[in-house]
């Protein structure tokens, strides 16, 4: 096995996913990196958006249909995937005013009132 | 899709459109509008049952299966939800609805729609001056819609979800008039003891589900429908429905018709449930919803164990002795006609406990139009009375509101099963074929399930038998406490009316209640779906809901060649009788006769036997003029002989007793309520006692120790202890540091350790 | 002429999948490193509009248009909605500490490396499938009404469930919205809006 | 449906402009020249064609201000200053940009262009005519149209934002919640003509509308007629149009989100919201109005047969006759948008403008019940009435009355009612219109100075 070994010019599944593992890791730094609670949350959007060109990379290169009908699953998790992460981004946005209400803030640095 | 089955899904289906309209527009309508337009929508989808009816008499055919009266059912199962398989499923993987027609769902549309319209036109009178008219008629059509799409269901699951909105409707109307605290309780109440019921329902199904997938009516009967054995059943699949299995899922769900039609434990909220309006009442909680549970049964019949039926008599039994003991001492009139509900269910699910099927939805119906034709009367009694229900209050209304009286005379006479030579009013006819199948139930439980022969099996017939007196009793009291005598309350008595909007639907159901029994053609209808259902059921149900031929159809099922030994090996078997063809045609039974004391020859005997043992019970069929005739005697000049008798301690204690309502409600809060506060403080107690116990006798030892230890090793204790203190002192300081509140540490550390993790497999993987 | 019908459709393939994933890859990093949080958002519009352009190349023109039109202009917009609600507060410019960028680094190089050397120990079928078609809306709508029944109900229930709750805790405390003199911070913007 | 699905299956990859052009130049098809086709589009065709379509419908909006006001708006740049925004232009090219010390640069460099790219890339699936759509193979075409309109928000917002200005950003966030809540009575109404359709590619929507004013897709059922009207009001409130103006209302926010815009960034907003309003016409008209066919299904009946004879012996040139169609198939279109642009600026100058809370009142509780109700409703229909599947001439002739069983009659029937309805209404505005204008020349006489009014008739019947 050798970095060498890909390909550059005809694009297969490991280009995308090369890509998804670059998109997954810089949406985990940013979760690291962001003191700013919806940057917090751009981390996350990032990576399910990762998660998802795996998802439909998967599905567009395992074209496993069954007579001539394409395969669907990786689409439509796809799909689940992004609904749930609009369904997230709202609940947390919600959950950011109300911590906004309350400390003026939404540094998640502030959010420790329990600590011992 | 065929004709009945087209015009009755219509009929399901107007009053949901009139729930969708009220639910929208019904404000604007206001207050008498609403009322027309509901009871428009209903007296549609009367008309479309009244035709369906006719064109199931007709019959027809429709791919292959030629329907109709006494012919094949409809049974259009409809594939909803894809989801995943149990074993040896024979529908794989698919939640079903669906709809199935036979005569008996005919029937029970026609009741169904008929009463509810009744209904809503009582309730355009009696509702009028309510601020929520409107909503009324919204819930009454919700109601309707699940009522029919219950009763037209072809599945378990439709059942279930039907059975699900009915449960609903009724928590609504129950506490219609929320402002009440007891109203919204009672409806609470319901709602709550219905889910322990829809729970026992949810693992029959759930064990049903697992064996067969949600099949259609008719492909459950045909697989299932050997249960009559209490043998094992060998699935299509490949799979085993065991005995004990079947039983579970037989009795699981019944608990559902138990929470539905108020049986013995699960009894306690139909009293209650008589908060709502009278209208609710008469329609949901004695017409049609509680008599859910009976229909219930009756679609379950055929699958269910002998073990299974036994105890669903043993508990109707109960029921319908305990309710009609406690009706007597009632003195709200509802209450007293809530617990004659009660005992009249009681008598439907003994009918299926001992096998008559007939007799059951055979009193279903006739009951549906007398109960409902009582309640609707007391409504207008009570509408007359200005909301005053106490009977000590009543009394010689028969002069201000007589068409109530008589109409509610009649009704009293049909509950009481008044007959002379053979005819009589609806209950007569009803009531009498409980009996009789229960003393036919009795006479073959003679050699019963163990061989031995099981009399007490005789007090299925026998409390009947003897209820049969009290019912006429306690419902002739209600009325002469009602009608008769002289008015107790002056003011109430002088505002006493009625209008037509009100009595008019109590005339039409009186003369159902007459004629019921034997000219409407109920019973054929019913015996033909009885028919029908063996047709698929592949032997006689009915027979074979009994013990003894129940082991005929046994030893067929499973070729056990000599019957000694199969009476020998199973629990389930009587003597050796074999069944020639399997007991399918009217279940002849060749019977040993060595052992049996008195063999029932066939059927047909053992029904003679049946009746002239009923006759007997019920003095030559004159039981019904005995009771009244006591309970008018005994309340024609209002309470004066009731006092008298109060006199007497033991009787005073019963009274009390029974008018407590035999402290069920009592027992329940001590077993329930009290068994948690009783944990509790065990808890507190063992708390208080052992553990402060040993924290001090530790403490107050360390002490004595301390006092003991001279000054001279003062040092090493406080050494010690300090150094302990110290110790989990900086313990604390060094578990407790982590624990900052800081989120994206946390993640940090996280995700450390799944760098590490995933980066170390790679390395182990590639190094290979 | 030969020159450029030598070119398959393949490079042009490579030429689109380096122009969107390029874009995607770029602005998903400038989204760490940027400080201010609406640049922040912007890169993360721009990752998205890139990853569409991914979809479009893998044939999912359903899944692309969703992608923008839930992603870009609902989840994002949303978003940047709650970014200038909440863009009073003191510490609008977080800067972290040079031991959380450190370990941040090292973390995101090691899973980064760790997955890439992951990919490329496991033979992938490094040239495009054999069966190439158009996915049918038509396949997908069924799907989504058929095998996924549940799932979709599901998920149509998690909606509402979301939007009540979403509604609910952004309401803020009762007795909070009732005195005009004790107001939230958020609603005062609101207030300052209409 | 299924004819037709089968009829356009055969016809739509036929041929198309793309395929006409290399055709002609003799090129094999290939990547790069489609590529070179992208670029060319881009340059040559959208960013032309965008600019054009801005500046006709803001000389336009001005003319149709003016005459609503009994003014006469800009008549002496051109003939009709028909050149006024030409020279608008030139200003806005020549004015110095600025931008505020205090703004965030980057973001406000952004911003215009943002705003204005998906403006021109909802071009690509317009359907211009029968083989006269830059990707007729989308089958998203209606859904990518969406998606654009919805980025092109992100424009305005951080417009607002990065100018770092009370007015601005106010401005923004109301942009930005009006667009987030009209969004999805938007979506909805165009899922219930598109679920009447049966596809979402717009050149197979043309196609199915192609049979005459009865087949178009407002009048399938009426609730597609219903949400063609939710559609407009939602459509009007997501491009930010009056009386939903409230992002750039001029009377509480100085200029809204481009208060600090000058030059040519301020135009990109301008050309932006008027590609925007040209876009969402051309929605209603593709989705809606029958697309680039007249209501005689002329078109359609010629497309069928040269596509026919195409298909029977593809070796014959059918090249000029094509332009010809599709040239004549644009212009209907075109107008059918102009029309709707023409509403909507009529809108503008008459409606007064509500708060926000009112504006988003309207959506929440007003039209998103709608259009609620609606989808279900056409649902229903979709399940129970059997669908009148094809086009006259095409798939059924139209004087068999037979064939009209066999399609559909209830539908058929419904669909000739309900254009008649169409038609009686459409017949009536215009007539009303139509004798408004005259009779307020008259009041413009008597309201102001009659010579110079004179002067201004003379030019106005020049034209």
């Amino acid at each position: 096995m050798s970095l060498l070994a890909i390909q550059v010019t005809t694009i297969g599944l490991h280009h995308y996913l090369v890509l998804g593992a670059f998109l997954f890791v810089c949406g985990l730094m940013t979760i690291l990196l962001k003191r700013n609670a919806i940057g917090i949350l751009m981390g996350v959007e990032l990576v399910l958006n990762a998660a998802n060109v795996n998802l439909v990379a998967f599905n567009y290169f395992s074209y496993a249909g069954t007579n001539g009908a394409p395969a669907l699953n990786g689409q439509i998790f796809a799909v689940f995937v992004i609904v749930l992460a609009a369904a997230e981004a709202a609940v947390a946005l919600a959950i950011f005013l109300n911590f906004y209400n309350n400390f003026t803030t939404i540094d998640v640095e502030r959010a420790s009132n329990l600590k011992g | 899709m065929p004709t009945p089955a087209l015009l009755l899904l219509i009929a399901v289906l107007l009053p949901l459109v009139s729930f969708t309209l009220l639910v929208f527009v019904g404000k604007k309508m206001g207050n008498p509008l609403a009322g027309y337009v509901g009871t428009l929508f209903i007296a549609g989808s009367l008309a479309c049952s009244a035709a369906a009816t006719f064109s199931w008499l007709d019959g027809g055919k429709h791919n292959g299966v030629d329907w109709g009266f006494g012919k094949a059912p409809i049974n259009l199962p409809y594939a909803w939800i894809p989801v995943g398989n149990g074993i040896s499923q024979t529908h794989q993987g698919f939640l079903d609805v669906g709809i199935y027609v036979d005569s008996l769902t005919v029937v029970m549309f026609f009741m169904i729609t008929g009463v509810a319209t009744l209904v809503h036109i009582f309730s355009i009178g009696y509702m009028h001056e309510d601020k929520r008219f409107p909503r009324f008629f919204t819930y009454l059509g919700l109601f309707c819609f699940s009522m029919l799409g219950l009763v037209i269901g072809g599945t378990t699951l439709h059942l279930f979800i039907f059975w699900e909105l009915v449960g609903l409707c009724s928590y609504l109307l129950i506490g219609f008039w929320y402002e009440k605290k007891s109203a919204s309780n009672a409806a609470i109440k319901a709602f709550v003891t219905n889910r322990v019921g829809d729970f026992g329902f949810l693992i029959g199904f759930g064990i049903l589900f697992y064996h067969l997938g949600n099949v259609s009516l008719p492909d459950m009967w045909r697989i299932l429908g050997s249960a009559g054995a209490g043998q094992a059943i060998t699935l299509p699949g490949g799979g085993v429905f065991t005995a004990g299995l079947l039983t579970i899922m037989g009795i699981g769900l019944f608990f559902g018709a138990m929470g539905k039609s108020a049986q013995f434990p699960l009894h306690v909220w139909l009293p209650d449930a008589m908060e709502g309006p009278t209208p609710v009442s008469a329609l949901i909680h004695a017409a049609t919803m509680v008599a859910a549970g009976v229909y219930l049964c009756g679609r379950i019949f055929p699958v269910l164990t002998p073990d299974a039926k036994l105890f669903i008599g043993i508990i109707g039994c109960t029921t319908l002795t305990m309710a009609a003991l406690i009706a007597i001492a009632q003195s709200d009139i509802k209450k007293v006609l809530a617990y004659s509900t009660l005992s009249q269910l009681g008598y439907m699910i003994l009918a299926i406990g001992v096998g008559s099927w007939v007799g059951a939805l055979f009193h279903l119906i006739t009951h549906a139009f007398f109960k409902a034709l009582l309640f609707l009367g007391s409504g207008s009694v009570i509408h007359a009375a200005h909301h005053e229900q106490e009977l000590p209050q009543y009394g010689g209304l028969l002069r201000k509101i007589p068409v109530t009286g008589i109409t509610f005379l009649i009704a009293v006479f049909a509950i009481a099963g008044f007959g002379i030579a053979g005819w009589g009013f609806s209950g007569f006819y009803s009531k009498d074929l409980i009996l009789q199948h229960a003393a036919a139930f009795g006479f073959l439980s003679d050699h019963g399930f163990t061989g031995k022969g099981h009399n007490y099996l005789w007090l299925l017939f026998w409390l009947p038998a003897i209820i049969a007196y009290v019912t006429p009793f306690y419902m002739m009291r209600c009325w002469t406490l009602t009608f008769w005598g002289k008015p107790r309350n002056q003011h109430l008595y002088d505002h006493a009316h009625e209008t037509p909007v009100l009595y008019i639907p109590l005339v039409v159901l009186a003369i159902a209640s007459i004629i019921g029994g034997k000219y409407m053609g109920v019973r054929e209808m019913i015996e033909k779906a009885q028919i029908e259902m063996n047709a698929i059921v592949g032997h006689d149900v009915f027979v074979s809901a009994w013990p003894t031929a129940k082991e005929g159809d046994a030893t067929h099922e499973s070729e056990a060649a000599p019957t000694e030994k199969a009476a020998a090996e199973e629990p389930g078997a009587t003597h050796g009788e074999k069944h020639a063809g399997g007991g399918s045609i009217g279940g002849k039974t060749a019977v040993d006769k060595a052992e049996v004391p008195h063999p029932p020859a066939d059927t047909a005997e053992i029904l003679e036997h049946g009746e002239h043992q009923m006759h007997s019970a019920l003095a030559g069929g004159w039981a019904w003029a005995i009771a009244l005739g006591a309970g008018f005697l005994m309340y024609m000049n209002g309470y004066g002989i009731a006092n008298a008798l109060m006199k007497i301690p033991p009787v005073r204690w019963i009274h009390t007793w029974l008018y407590r309502r035999m402290y069920f409600d009592e027992l329940y809060k001590a077993v329930f309520v009290g068994t948690v506060m009783f944990l509790s403080s065990l808890a507190a107690i063992f708390d208080r006692l052992v553990v402060d116990g040993i924290v001090n006798g530790v403490a107050s030892l360390g002490r004595h120790l301390a006092d003991l230890m001279g000054a001279n090793d003062k040092y090493v204790i406080d050494g010690a202890v300090n150094g302990a203190g110290s110790l989990a002192h900086s313990l604390g300081r060094a578990v407790r540091s982590p624990q900052t509140g800081r989120v994206r540490m946390y993640v940090t550390v996280m995700m450390c350790a799944i760098a590490l993790g995933v980066a170390g497999a790679i390395v182990v993987v590639l190094s290979r | 002429m030969d020159a450029i019908n030598s070119i398959t459709n393949a490079h042009a393939e490579a030429v689109l999948f380096y122009l969107f994933g390029g874009m995607a890859a770029l602005s998903a990093l400038l989204l760490v490193l940027s400080r201010n949080i609406v640049r922040t958002a912007v890169c993360l519009l721009f990752t998205l509009m890139g990853v569409a352009g991914l979809y479009f190349l893998l044939h999912a023109e359903f899944l692309a248009a969703v992608q923008l039109v839930v992603y870009a202009g609902g989840t994002l917009i949303l978003i940047i909605f709650g970014v200038m609600l909440t863009s009073k507060s003191p510490f609008s410019k977080f800067e972290p500490k040079p031991g959380e960028v450190a370990v941040a680094l090292t973390v995101g190089m090691v899973l980064f490396g760790a997955l890439v050397l992951a990919l490329h120990s496991f033979p992938f079928p490094a040239a495009s499938p054999d069966v190439q078609g158009k996915y049918p809306l038509v396949g997908l709508g069924q799907a989504l009404l058929g095998d996924y029944l549940i799932p979709f109900e599901i998920a149509s229930v998690l909606l509402l469930v979301v939007m009540i709750g979403a509604a609910y805790l952004a309401k803020g405390r009762r007795h909070e919205a009732e005195d005009m003199k004790h107001t939230t911070p958020a609603s005062k913007t609101m207030r300052q809006w209409s | 449906m299924n004819l037709i699905s089968n009829f356009l299956a055969a016809d739509v990859p036929t041929f198309s402009l793309q395929q006409l052009i290399q055709d002609q130049l003799g090129l094999s098809r290939g990547p790069v020249l489609t590529m070179v086709y992208g670029v060319f589009l881009c340059a040559a065709v959208f960013l032309p064609a965008v600019s054009l379509v801005a500046m006709f419908s803001i000389w336009w909006e001005r003319k149709v201000a003016g005459h609503m006001q009994s003014r006469l708006g800009p008549n002496r740049v051109g003939p009709i200053g028909l050149l006024q925004s030409l020279a608008d232009g030139a200003k806005l090219i020549l004015k110095e940009d600025l931008i505020p010390t205090s703004a965030d640069h980057f973001l406000y460099r952004l911003a215009p262009y943002l705003a204005f790219a998906p403006a021109f890339a909802v071009f690509l699936a317009l359907p211009f005519g029968p083989s006269f759509c830059f990707e007729p193979m989308l089958n998203v075409g209606v859904f990518w149209i969406l998606a654009m309109l919805s980025v092109e928000v992100m424009g305005v917002i951080l417009a607002g934002w990065a100018s770092n200005n009370k007015w601005s950003i106010y401005g923004a966030m109301r942009e930005a919640c009006q667009m987030v809540s009209y969004e999805i009575p938007l979506g909805i109404s165009i899922l219930v003509a598109v679920m009447a359709a049966g596809t979402l590619n717009m050149v197979e929507l043309g196609h199915m509308q192609g049979g005459g004013i009865h087949t178009w897709l407002i009048y399938k059922n009426p609730f597609v007629f219903a949400a063609f009207f939710v559609f407009f009001v939602a459509s009007l409130a997501s491009n930010k149009r009056a009386p939903f103006d409230l992002p750039e209302s001029e009377s509480e926010l100085v200029a809204g989100f481009h208060t600090e815009y000058s030059g040519l960034r301020f135009s990109f907003f301008f050309f932006a919201e008027y590609a925007a309003m040209f876009v969402v016409g051309g929605i209603q008209a593709a989705l809606f109005l029958g697309g680039w066919n007249d209501p005689f299904g002329i078109i359609g009946y010629f497309n069928h047969h040269l596509n026919a004879s195409y298909a029977a012996d593809p070796g014959l040139n059918t090249a000029i006759p094509v332009l010809i169609l599709n040239c004549v198939a644009a212009g209907i279109f075109v107008s059918k948008a102009m029309g709707i642009v023409f509403v909507q600026m009529w809108i503008r100058w008459t409606v007064p403008r509500p708060r926000i809370d009112q504006v988003l009142y309207a959506c929440v509780k007003v039209l998103l019940p709608m259009s609620m109700i609606l989808l279900l409703c056409g649902a229903i229909w979709q399940l129970v009435v059997p669908d009148h599947g094809g086009i006259p001439w095409v798939d059924y002739q139209p004087w068999d009355f037979v064939a009209w069983a066999n399609v559909g009659l209830a539908s058929l029937i419904t669909q000739v009612v309900l254009a008649l309805v169409g038609i009686t209404a459409f017949s009536a505005v215009v007539g009303w219109v139509l004798y408004s204008a005259a009779t307020g020349r008259g009041h413009k006489m008597r309201l102001t100075d009659p010579t110079d009014i004179n002067e201004g008739t003379e030019n106005l019947v020049k034209a």
